[in-house]
């Protein structure tokens, strides 16, 4: 395992020398989405217990990694091309909290991302977004625009060849996209060392002719400088960078998943003691800007906003029958059409 | 002297003991997929085999369903038998021109040299407001691809005989599982081995009045239908396919021409799905006998939709009822 | 004053001058797929354009089809209008799972934020001694990916006219090429552009006793047949259906009805081949207008042979004529 | 680019303190295969010509790519999974002539690869037999052979998705094989520089946790000697290797093909002075092991070889109509028999 990338290690304190693009201040805004994060996962999968959230797959554990990604871009110009475990990144990017809820909670209509948010749908086919955003960077370019795409996949995604032609793509185009593997050691059951024998992800990178990077996935000032460098490189014509950002699933795959069934709790363990959050928090003590007082004060708003997203949702309408026939086509067929106009009038 | 009680085992433990009894009995025979070790599959169909079998018979694999078929297309060349585990049907797409033009063609290409004793197993359709693609019952493109069998039990007995057919079977099989009755209704399921022929429909139930043609999880479908008809004095019987190919034309034809009037019903969008080719062989063999045109009852000619409109999307004891009905007049 | 006249041209031909016209027109149509530039294509249907339009917008991709069609999906959300090219139309199942459920699902997926105006182009078809799977007819595999739209010309008007009509298409489009006829007769097509509407089945030849339904190369099959079952006073009638979806149920029916006869003919193997849908269709919507059953030609149910084996494979006037005969008893 | 692994030098010298594995006895032996594959190259190439042979794709400015991965190789106990540009090499592994040339004349039974030959058909579908490749090596190690794969892609072939799960899988399972990439330069017109922006295909093994080497592919000894680390590596367990033979394809994709379109003449001329051939006869001639008359004798005596398997092919039985329906099922399903009996009953 190459090393990684890090600044600010797991007891708070940074390495000696090391310095990030990250001042206090985005720092603590860095925290403040970090924890925004962890509280969502929280009261949703408490939700979820009670019946009253759809299956969901949480990013605790990875929130420097969706955090830190996510701060190194321009909402305004750049787009997000996720997988499913990024919802804050998503939400940082200027998808409203409520319409990402709505998702969980089947509501068709409300979900729909609104015009001038540049984040694509979440992706449930394994690795099938990133031959997509490679094509949208590589058509953002040629429309003249100086987008760049954060491209998200997990460790098992990047064993499926929809990854290999995606990244090799990209490369010979030299699109302006930044691929983040978030490396959380797990798909679903399966431990990283099955999903393949490489060193290390970012390894792969050089067989697609652009540059590649492991960093300390747990390390949002770490994570940052290395997507600020990619975005920049992307930006500035010099093509692709993946960047593996080696991290823990501090939770489970996704509600339905038992992990005790095949993780063995020491492996846990450690990772908890890597945790993303409480480093950060550390840090910021020692320099006299964080305590009780003020972790208190940030997770009332935070769970305020948090909640008010969760309400909207819950308001929101519930799709209606005809809605299976809804943005199927820009005109549906004659024979759809008239399967939806039986079917309204309560025929077959 | 009592009679040794037959036990009771629901889908997921059917499929589990015919894995353990090929398992027991024929050293070649390896499982692998996405998941099926420590976890015993999403859904545990493979639980506890890891432990008996160990890492080496028993396989998780990369993310990466393409490989996982033609890797077993080379286990069997190799003389292994692998019974392959698609996570779910939908995911069939990532590895489709494996299995096809590729498991489906090898005998062909090898000139009889070579064959494919590959068993791929998937569970799919709705019902249980699974995530997209986990629901897409796409059956019907696999019965496109000539030299794969296609197999669809509905229920434990079925499951675990036919199972133990398509991995004794030398050609490629692909055996697809209705999750949404995985933990349904238990039934008698024997321990040891035993083998449910392929191409061999079956009556689920008697009727009179007309028939209604169906596999995997539409079987049930349809026998709740049949109940409800009952009611209304329609007597209905039930046809379970079990296998699309083979094919079992001639009690299809012939059960058809004794009711002279035929529903079909599946999980799958209606145009093209297999449906069309049950309704378009009734029209080459019973024309003549029918009383009323075959009718079709399958789900919308439009995506799967999100899990909260799939009672919309999928046929229902209601529209099953209703083309029962107009059958009828 | 002579009226100028109506330039002559094959498919090749009709195809380039589509695109052609597209790309004068719309600075956002590129095409992109394996040889498309500097070859031309294997067939050369893009034969001038990397000249005309330069690198930029026709490009050769590395040899991996589903990055050519995700990528297309992704060109098409940031604006641009892709023309993809897959090399065979058997090539699609390495893509398989980005079209029907990636372009196919995008709109739904979305729920209308996004949608992709991407046409795919590929030939494909038999009796030109292709290599292994440069023949295969699947497009019923479209047919049941609900979403995608699927494209059958069968003549030089029709292939510049629907390919004119699938790239303005905002929805992605299938289009299959029969590289049988690439070069067989040219026909009146056209400069400038003009566009085929989707879903309009066209008669290409007037019958009284039977209809002989096809699209693709198979028209071209039916009209043979046809001539010949004229020398037996068989007077067949020859309907192309042009697109596949949307389906034009409503000429077909009212076609079918007339004669009262009908057999389709398709290249497909026979079982689950989109034949199999017209005949379930004709079933349900003109069963009383039928004096015969309606039958089927296709291919048989096994992989496409070795191209030595070919003409034995693929339906042939005499199976044609031979089924017409049955239908007329 | 990367050096490449090379002994002999175009000139027909050998690099300063280079030894090969290669004695001159084998070096012998290879040149014979060399030039027997040359000269198929150039007799059914004029057969295609007149319409007496099927699409054939030669190996011309290849041989030495092809005949040194396969001299590196025991045909009794390993296998060959070819692409279908690799003719010579599943000859030397047994495959006899006359079999694999019956398949281009389009006869079926007598293209059968006879039991006992270690050799899979031919492959059209790109880098598919890549993951099946994998998976043979795999079997054959649980089934207790000590048996070495050699699977055969190309450069175009590296772009699927294929070649990216089937590497990563075996180096997961650690299979004993090895992938031996014939970077000719062409995937029919699409030229090697559009197929990735990698400086070097041999740059991806790292990604998969195996060894990569890069070759020069017109140096037969220098393929040898990289081939047979690669096999003895597999044999010993030590995994599976990707070699990247760097070599130009001299004559065109496929009898159907024309470079003229395409190629830049001055890159094909370059090509044909690093020509695999002439540089051992060079070396050869150079030691006194080889002049006009063994070049003479040689060619006589394996266009006899070649002729001799080409009049076998020739006469090989036709396929029968009832051919259509051999080898799809051990037994036919009833409705397709019922269409093989319609079929041979004359009817439809
Ligand atoms: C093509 C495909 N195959 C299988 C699945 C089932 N599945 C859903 S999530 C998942 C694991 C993904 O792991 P990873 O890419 O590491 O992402 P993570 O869940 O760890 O964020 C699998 C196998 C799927 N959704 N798509
Ligand atoms: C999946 C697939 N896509 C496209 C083709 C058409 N095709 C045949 S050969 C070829 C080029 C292969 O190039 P390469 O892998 O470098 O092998 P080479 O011909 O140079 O030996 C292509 C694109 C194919 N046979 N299979
Ligand atoms: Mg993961
Ligand atoms: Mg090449």
């Amino acid at each position: 395992m190459e090393t990684l990338r890090s600044i600010l290690k797991p007891d708070g304190s940074v390495m000696p020398g090391a310095k990030s693009r990250m001042d206090e201040e985005l720092l603590l805004e860095a925290l403040r989405w970090m924890i925004k994060s962890r509280l969502y996962d929280q009261r949703v999968i408490a939700l979820q217990r009670q019946g009253q959230f759809g299956v969901f797959s949480p990013g605790t554990g990875q929130e420097a990694s969706i955090v830190g990604s996510a701060l190194a871009l321009d909402p305004a110009r750049d787009w997000i091309v996720p997988q499913y475990r990024e919802l804050m990144a998503t939400v940082h990017h200027g998808l409203p909290l409520e319409v990402i809820t709505a998702q969980y909670l089947g509501k068709i209509g409300p979900a729909r991302i609104p015009e001038g948010v540049n984040v694509l749908p979440t992706q449930v086919s394994i690795a099938a977004q990133l031959p997509q955003a490679t094509g949208l960077a590589w058509g953002l370019r040629l429309r003249g625009k100086d987008a760049v795409v954060m491209a998200y996949i997990g460790d098992g995604g990047s064993s499926e060849g929809d990854f290999h032609e995606g990244l090799n793509l990209a490369g010979v185009v030299k699109a302006p996209i930044v691929f983040f593997l978030q490396n959380n050691q797990w798909a679903i059951s399966t431990s990283r060392r099955v999903q393949s024998a490489t060193k290390s992800f970012s390894l792969r990178a050089a067989g697609y002719g652009f540059e590649g990077i492991a960093v300390d996935g747990n390390d949002v000032m770490a994570v940052y400088d290395a997507a600020c460098d990619a975005v920049e490189r992307a930006r500035n014509g010099g093509g692709p960078t993946l960047i593996e950002s080696v991290t823990y699933r501090m939770s489970f795959h996704n509600t339905t998943d038992n992990p005790s069934r095949y993780e063995d709790p020491k492996e846990h363990d450690e990772a908890r003691a890597r945790d993303p959050i409480e480093r950060v928090q550390r840090y910021l003590a020692g320099l006299g800007l964080w305590d009780e007082k003020r972790a208190a004060a940030l997770t009332d708003e935070v769970r305020e906003e948090n909640e008010r997203a969760l309400q909207l949702a819950y308001a929101a309408p519930a799709p209606r029958p005809e809605d299976v026939f809804a943005n199927v086509y820009a005109d549906l067929p004659p024979r759809v059409a008239r399967q939806k106009s039986d079917f309204l009038d309560g025929g077959a | 002297m009592a009679v040794p009680e037959v036990p009771q085992r629901n889908i997921v433990e059917a499929i589990n003991s015919a894995l353990v009894e090929e398992m027991e009995a024929d050293p070649r025979v390896m499982v692998l997929g996405l998941d099926v070790g420590k976890l015993g599959g999403v859904f545990r169909t493979t639980s506890g085999l890891v432990d008996r079998y160990g890492p080496e018979r028993v396989v998780d694999t990369p993310l990466a369903e393409a490989s996982i078929v033609g890797a077993s297309l080379g286990l069997a060349i190799a003389g292994m038998v692998p019974v392959a585990e698609i996570q779910f049907l939908g995911f069939t797409a990532q590895a489709f021109h494996q299995i096809g033009p590729q498991l489906g063609k090898y005998r062909q290409r090898s000139r009889g040299r070579y064959h494919c004793q590959v068993t791929i197993r998937a569970p799919f359709g709705g019902g249980i407001k699974s995530p997209e693609f986990h629901s897409d019952a796409v059956e019907a493109q696999f019965v496109q691809t000539p030299g794969i069998k296609v197999v669809m039990p509905s229920n434990p007995y079925d499951a675990k005989g036919l199972l133990l057919e398509a991995i004794r079977d030398p050609d490629p099989v692909l055996f697809c599982e209705p999750d949404r009755l995985y933990r349904a209704a238990r039934m008698e399921v024997p321990d040891g081995a035993y083998t449910v022929p392929f191409g061999k429909a079956v009556l689920a139930r008697e009727g009179q009045h007309v028939t209604l043609v169906a596999w995997s999880a539409a079987v049930e479908l349809c026998m709740r239908a049949a109940e409800q008809l009952a009611q209304e004095g329609v007597s209905a019987a039930v046809l379970d396919l079990r296998t699309l190919v083979p094919l079992d034309t001639e009690t299809l034809c012939a059960q058809v021409a004794k009711t002279g009037r035929c529903v079909i019903v599946h999980e799958a969008p209606l145009s093209a799905g297999f449906g069309a080719e049950i309704s378009a062989t009734l029209m080459e063999e019973v024309f003549f006998d029918l009383d009323a045109p075959v009718a079709r009852v399958g789900a919308f000619d439009v995506p799967f939709p999100a899990a909260s409109l799939e009672d919309y999307y999928l046929p229902s004891v209601d529209r099953v009822v209703a083309a029962v009905r107009r059958a009828m007049e």
